[in-house]
């Protein structure tokens, strides 16, 4: 079975947003709609500070609570794994924007829907479709895209050699793995 | 970081008119068993239940814009019995027909069979709850997150209710207002219950070791909200009810008590328990922060 | 039949034309049949494109002055000159100035689907940007009806003055139900584009321009209400 | 009903010339078009490969285009620059081509101050008109033009003014890298070089973050240099976001670059730890500035720039045990490249510094890559424009300043003296960026002729008589960009999308028929595809072969490790000391000098620092919203402010603030933060946009500029863009 995940990288991420509008260049998103968020945390005193950034967006979680709110059945969980969002079925209640942990969920400001990463690389990976998602664009190649299920793939390989994890360990079998 | 609060006015209009909906039927429930005489309270609060429902509703249809545009779409709302909404829909669509159908019956001068009564009451104690689950699954947000919300939200809704009937009475029909004496020792308490419950979920929120908890009630009680919490929730809402009403029920001769002059002190004291009950679900939206990956809330 | 004389006549004022087309346009006849054809199009029960008796003509008032306030009128049955609008066009319907209020359907909407026309308020930021999904409809209509665009509106083709001659066009070929349907669909950017111009400060002639689009506005809600009540919802 | 001939006239024009509906054409509802749009994925797509224009790295990329409207972009790998990856910038810029923004017509000011549309006829019969009036009168050095080097404006900009006889083409230098340009060149007749950094074992920085002003293939540099195990040093006041691929920030006081570089020769002169053997071999005046190096001690340099004696000491012998593969990175604008009056003197400092490392052209230091450049062309079909008399204005003045940048703002300031008399703006922003804006719009506002040619209402064409609009990036062909690499390219920027705006025109196009209307058209008879053509033929390629790659590479000419390479100075040898220095009223060899403004010890003043953040550049993508939302969301435009500092104050993270000195006040957020010098103050450089027709940029933040006096840099000319301070109050307080 495939099952999509993805490793991020922090500590190659220097915060740059080229991440953010290539999504939405690639999935035609609204200048204020963004699937990808960043938090930044510094720490230290001067002058021994570090920072660090982060980049989120859709854990496409396993046990997904934004599937679980949705009253519905809009936001459900595909075939292959991804979390996704069925406009035609969406009324734009917010409640998963609500109850999504990692806060990566956006109300669409002209339909009133919502909607978040989709995990539009797979195009990329399975078929080498030249796209310009958060993986490709990313100068600093934060992002692996790969199946869990693969042994061979090199997102597995890389969760293994960096001992990635969830960014919130396992409370929704989140299929995004940070290295911190 | 700032936050942008994910709901506001319009879903907390709907959570108190949900609530005082409720409420408003379970008061009339209430009057029937104890004050069966005060005909008139009970069919006011038989007519402001399936209203003040209704009308939440409809607010809450145009807040999600989508199934606005596209309002074939509700018609999914039945899909997913997972979901706190979906059960929110069954019990407020119940709880509207059996409201609508008591309230028809009642101004047609029909007999009230009690079985509805009690199926009506058990309903509106769901939909209170129910207004309170629905802010206590989201995990994200400590200040929602927790037992005591919808209890909370029950007590308030209850009271809200009440009040509304009351002020209707107040009103129209002060000779009845006059007349429901244990309601009103009844709808006194409830304030301070809400108080005590208010002050817990302070407590207990803060503790949260996420730190979302913490800035949560510092915004609402110090931060930017602290005005409209200490004033329109705590004073107005709660206190001043509380203390009119104490003086009204046992410091007052009877005489006083039901001259006109008394009427609008409790108007008061129940226009301030509406506007309480209203703040405390503004509050309780837009205070809310959710937790963070890394970075703490400040 | 003579009712895209009021589609296209309003076409002409919002497009860039020469002084003679400009004064044969205002000064001689075709002016009063503009104003005549218009006022017969506002009337309840007018129907769009189809012939009327000349009896039912006879039992008609003003209904101008339901649709546009007196100002607007008045400025209506005395069109500026050449030069005036020249000058206006030169200020508001030029690109990128603070007074800018071109007459483009793709400014005044939302990009993306089944956008709902957002109404901007004096300077403030038009919500569109350029060549939007109505221009790129437009320019496929225009191509697909076997019409082409002049090269001064190749790419705005959703530039009023195209939509309203498109639609004198449809109803010149007998395109009558067509014709509704375009208006029905087409004008809905109208009260946003009316708001952005009521914000201009040069009123003398904003109330001409604001006349026109009013008497648009009229003939769209008497003509697209049935037409928009047909239309099914967008899907479930 | 009467039926008139000009009501029937028609806009749309059928087959057969009459507007009407042909028998059997369909009419299509837009509810049924926008599904059939939808279902056929969107129409046709098609591909043309471009150059960004976000900044002036000016990168390479395929742009897709769906059915006439731009779609996606994507890097071109072979392209140097990007090696297959964007930055925010480019992804969001393009929108520019279809911003409510633009300007769509030739548009002159009127009487009341008001812009109007004008024909284009009209606009060039008055300019030419002027132009020619300008020169019979006063000369043609009495023009001048300003632009920021793109492709094709760069050629036909300067051909113009040439053509007119006038010397005077500007570009941004004088606010951008100039002072650190010419300092360069006094020390090696180069005005820059570039850091192998991903070969090296160690790498400083000073003022200049891969991370933060993005060129992609430095940043990939950088992060191979880093996992290499390279010692990767940023100085800086501000801890940038380099910091992901960098060893070691030194928080160094903001201008004291010099002293620092200083401090670290002295050490390894002293201890002999450089190169002597390259030194002697390759260099003159290096004992004049051995013996001046003697004062200044790790201990010295410590006072001045904040920095330990004994990192200064440690870094200096690290580098020294890295060499050759070492090197200070060229930086651009950053610390010197126009901020401070001791710009020029650092900029000489740190290739003294390099020298002593032994590192050019070596593996893993500075190298010089090499550049192809087309041939001469035939001249009957491109004349060639004589050599205008004189010099450009202002080289005079400052000798130093390198003449293919030129002093702007110095030939703007002579407006009111009636020696410059007529400017032309390309793609240049001169009023809000290159010194104070205030001042600057005076100047502009005084010439006699004064022209911008843009794509959107920047405050310099506010200032401006005349704006002609131009075509975006995106709408046209180009001249071949030529890119200096390891192994050299050449790159093309084609037409992506056809003309938004009909009545808009391309940069060769406009300047071509303002050339004919100012009496010089015979220098402008061929086109921009004939030129670009010759060019590329001349190199062995051609148009249409180019467009087909949009970036072809010249293995030839491949770059080598090793060869000592051509010193292009007055002495052939790399020169410690210099004599134009020396002339221009500057020491010999490369010494201390103090910052011309200091900040007072008050305790509530800062040195203001301006720098870039990834999704900006310039002034032009303020007013790009899928950038700006970004600065909003996640509030950008804060000032940095030391945590220490903000204590001392009051000032709580997120507090509004007043900034402001004698020449402007305003009010901003700020960010408390550990990762700023307490002495700095950090305003990113991108707000304060104040035209009001950039209506997403418009007043969003402070910009820095306002904040910066009318000054330049001895000898050099630089903008002195950090030479100014401010006072912070909180508001409220």
């Amino acid at each position: 079975m495939t099952r999509y995940g993805m490793l991020i990288n922090t500590k190659k991420c220097i915060g740059c947003y080229a991440c953010r509008t290539a999504c939405q260049r690639q999935n035609g998103l609204l200048p204020d709609e963004a699937f990808i968020r960043f938090e930044e945390r510094e720490q230290g005193t001067y002058p021994a500070v570090s920072v660090e950034h982060l980049p989120l967006q859709c854990m496409h979680c396993e046990d997904a609570p934004c599937v679980s709110v949705c009253p519905t059945g809009a936001s459900h969980i595909g075939p292959d794994g991804i979390v996704t969002v069925d406009h035609g079925k969406c009324i734009g209640c917010l409640y998963c924007v609500a109850a999504c942990p990692y806060q990566v969920r956006v109300r669409n400001s002209q339909t009133g829907g919502v909607d978040k990463c989709r995990f539009c690389n797979v195009s990329n990976y399975e078929n080498g479709t030249k796209m310009s998602t958060c993986v490709t664009a990313c100068p600093t190649g934060v992002r692996i895209f790969g199946d869990l299920d693969d042994p061979d793939c090199e997102l597995v390989k890389e969760i293994n050699r960096t001992h990635a994890e969830p960014i919130a360990g396992d409370v929704t079998k989140s299929k995004v793995y940070y290295v911190r | 970081m700032s936050y942008e609060p994910i709901w506001s006015g319009i879903i907390a209009c709907y959570l108190f008119l949900a609530g005082l909906g409720g409420g408003a039927f379970i008061t009339s429930a209430f009057i029937r068993w104890r004050h069966p005489e005060a005909v008139r309270m009970r069919v006011y609060g038989h007519i402001i239940a399936p209203v003040t429902v209704i009308i939440g509703l409809v607010l809450l249809m145009f807040d999600a814009t989508a199934g606005l545009h596209n309002p074939l779409r509700f018609a999914l709302l039945l899909s997913n019995f997972g979901s706190v909404m979906t059960w929110g829909v069954v019990f407020l669509g119940l709880f509207v027909i059996v409201s609508v159908i008591v309230a028809v019956l009642d101004l047609l001068h029909k007999h009230i069979p009690v079985v509805l009564d009690i199926v009506g009451s058990v309903l509106g104690v769901c939909v209170a709850v129910y207004t309170g689950c629905l802010l206590g699954v989201c995990k994200t947000f400590p200040l929602w997150n927790n037992a005591l919300l919808p209890i909370l939200f029950l007590v308030s809704a209850v009271s809200t209710g009440m009040a509304s009937v009351l002020v209707a009475a107040i009103i129209r029909h002060p000779e009845e207002f006059n007349r429901v004496g244990v309601l009103k020792k009844f709808h006194f308490c409830l304030p301070i219950i809400e108080l005590v419950l208010i002050a817990s979920l302070c407590f207990i929120t803060y503790q949260d070791t996420s730190g979302a908890g913490a800035a949560s009630v510092a915004k609402m009680i110090a931060g930017e909200y602290a005005p409209a919490f200490w004033v329109l929730l705590i004073l107005v809402g709660l206190v001043l009810p509380t203390a009119l009403e104490t003086r009204m029920l046992f410091f007052s001769s009877r005489e006083f008590e039901e001259s006109r002059k008394a009427h609008w002190i409790s108007f008061a004291s129940d226009a301030g328990v509406l506007i309480g009950g209203f703040v405390l679900r503004l509050l309780i939206l837009l205070a809310a922060l959710p937790i963070t990956m890394v970075v703490p809330w400040v | 039949m003579g009712d895209e004389i009021v589609f296209s006549t309003v076409s002409k004022c919002f497009a860039p034309i020469d002084r003679d087309a400009w004064n044969a346009l205002t000064q001689g006849v075709a002016w009063a049949d503009f104003l005549d054809a218009s006022r017969r199009l506002l009337q309840r029960g007018a129907k769009l494109g189809e012939d009327e008796s000349p009896a039912s003509r006879v039992r008609l008032s003003c209904p101008l002055q339901d649709f546009l306030s007196v100002g607007e009128v008045n400025a209506l049955f005395a069109p500026p000159s050449w030069e005036d609008v020249r000058s206006f066009a030169a200020l508001h319907f030029t690109g990128g100035l603070p007074a800018s209020a071109p007459p483009i359907e793709s400014l005044y909407r939302l990009p993306g689907d089944g956008a709902e026309p957002f109404a901007p308020h004096g300077e403030s930021r038009l919500p569109g940007s350029y060549y939007g999904e109505s221009a790129r409809y437009m320019r496929d209509l225009v191509r697909r009806m076997g019409m082409s665009l002049p090269p001064a509106f190749a790419d705005c083709p959703d530039h009023l003055s195209i939509e309203l001659d498109l639609l004198a066009v449809l109803l010149r070929s007998g395109m009558t139900h067509q014709a509704r349907e375009f208006l029905s669909e087409r004008f809905a950017w109208l009260p946003a584009f009316r708001l952005r111009l009521l914000g201009l400060e040069d009123q003398a002639h904003v109330r001409f321009y604001v006349g026109l689009v009013d008497v648009l506005l009229g003939v769209w809600l008497q003509h697209a209400a049935d037409a928009a009540s047909k239309r099914p919802f967008n899907d479930v | 009903m009467s039926e008139h001939a000009i009501t029937r006239r028609s806009f749309l024009a059928g087959s057969a010339g009459v507007a009407a509906a042909i028998a059997g054409s369909e009419f299509l509802s837009f509810g049924s078009w926008q599904q059939a749009y939808a279902e056929e994925a969107a129409g046709p797509t098609t591909t043309a490969h471009s150059l960004c224009n976000a900044c002036s790295t000016k990168c390479g990329f395929t742009a897709y285009v769906v059915d006439g409207k731009l779609d996606k972009i994507i890097g071109d790998a072979s392209h140097p620059y990007c090696e297959g990856t964007l930055c925010a910038r480019g992804y969001g810029y393009a929108d520019i081509a279809y911003s409510a923004d633009r300007l769509t017509d030739p548009l002159k000011k009127n009487e009341s101050g008001q812009f109007q549309a004008i024909s284009w006829e009209q606009a060039y019969a008055e300019i030419g008109e002027k132009v020619q009036s300008i020169i019979k009168e006063s000369g043609p050095e009495t023009l001048a033009i300003v632009q920021d080097p793109r492709p094709s404006g760069k050629y036909y900009s300067q051909r113009f003014m040439n053509a007119l006889g006038s010397p005077n083409v500007y570009t941004h230098g004088v606010a951008c890298n100039m002072s650190k340009n010419s300092g360069f060149a006094q020390v090696i007749g180069a005005s820059d070089y570039t850091s192998d950094v991903e070969n090296s074992k160690m790498t400083m920085f000073i003022g200049r973050s891969y991370a933060d002003a993005i060129r992609p293939s430095a940043l990939h540099a950088l992060e191979k240099a880093h996992e290499a195990g390279a010692y990767i040093v940023l100085v800086d006041p501000r801890l940038n976001n380099s910091i992901a691929f960098a060893d070691e920030w030194v928080p160094i006081n903001p201008g004291t670059d010099l002293a620092f570089i200083l401090g670290m020769a002295h050490v390894l002169v002293s201890k002999g730890l450089y190169d002597k053997d390259y030194v002697a071999a390759n260099s003159v005046g290096f004992d004049e500035w051995a013996s001046y190096l003697q004062n200044c001690t790790p201990e010295w340099a410590q006072e001045i720039t904040g920095i330990d004696a004994n990192t200064i000491e440690r870094l200096a012998t690290m580098f020294a045990e890295a060499a050759p593969a070492a090197s200070i990175e060229p930086s651009w604008r950053g610390a010197f490249g126009c901020s401070y009056d001791n710009s020029g003197e650092t900029a000489r400092a740190v290739c003294a510094f390099n020298t002593l490392l032994g590192c050019w052209n070596q593996k893993g230091g500075a190298l010089f890559l090499p550049s192809v450049s087309a041939s001469k062309l035939d001249a009957g079909t491109f004349p060639s424009v004589p050599k205008p008399e004189g010099t450009i204005v202002g080289a005079k003045e400052y000798p130093l300043s390198q003449s293919g940048m030129g002093v702007s703002v110095f030939a703007a300031n002579l407006a009111t003296t009636g020696m410059v008399r007529g400017m032309f703006f390309y793609n240049s922003n001169m009023v809000a960026g290159y010194s104070n804006p205030e001042h600057l719009k005076e100047c502009v506002e005084a010439l006699d002729l004064s022209v911008a040619i843009d794509v959107q209402m920047s405050e310099t064409c506010m200032a401006c008589q005349y704006v002609l609009p131009d075509t975006s990036y995106l709408e046209r062909l180009e001249l071949p960009e030529f890119v200096s690499a390891k192994t050299p390219v050449v790159t093309l920027r084609d037409k992506v999308i056809e003309k938004v705006h009909p009545n808009t025109r391309p940069v060769d196009q406009i300047f071509s028929e303002l050339a004919e209307a100012c009496g010089v058209g015979e220098y402008f008879t061929f086109s921009v595809e004939e030129l670009a053509d010759a060019q590329l033929a001349s190199v062995g390629l051609s148009l249409d072969a180019l467009r087909q790659k949009g970036t072809a590479a010249f293995p030839e000419k491949t770059f080598e490790y090793g060869k000592t390479p051509e010193w292009k100075t007055p002495t052939g040898k790399i020169q410690f000391a210099s004599d134009a220095c020396e002339k221009a009223g500057l020491p010999r060899v490369p010494q201390w000098r103090e910052p011309a403004v200091s900040v007072p010890d008050d305790g509530a003043s800062f040195r203001l620092i301006g720098g870039k953040q990834a999704i900006h550049s310039h002034t032009q993508t303020a007013n790009i919203e899928a950038l700006m939302d970004i600065t909003k969301q996640y509030g950008l435009d804060r000032v940095w402010m030391n945590a220490n500092r903000a204590a001392e104050l009051g000032i709580a993270d997120g507090d509004t603030v007043l900034v402001s000195n004698d020449l402007f006040s305003g009010q901003a957020q700020v960010k408390v933060t550990e990762r700023i010098n307490p002495e700095a103050l950090y305003l990113p450089s991108h707000y304060g946009c104040s035209s009001p027709q950039q209506k997403t940029a418009y007043n969003v933040g402070l910009r820095q500029m306002d904040f910066v006096p009318y000054r330049l840099e001895e000898g050099y000319g630089g903008a002195c863009t950090q030479e100014t301070f401010v006072t912070v109050k909180k508001v409220g307080a």
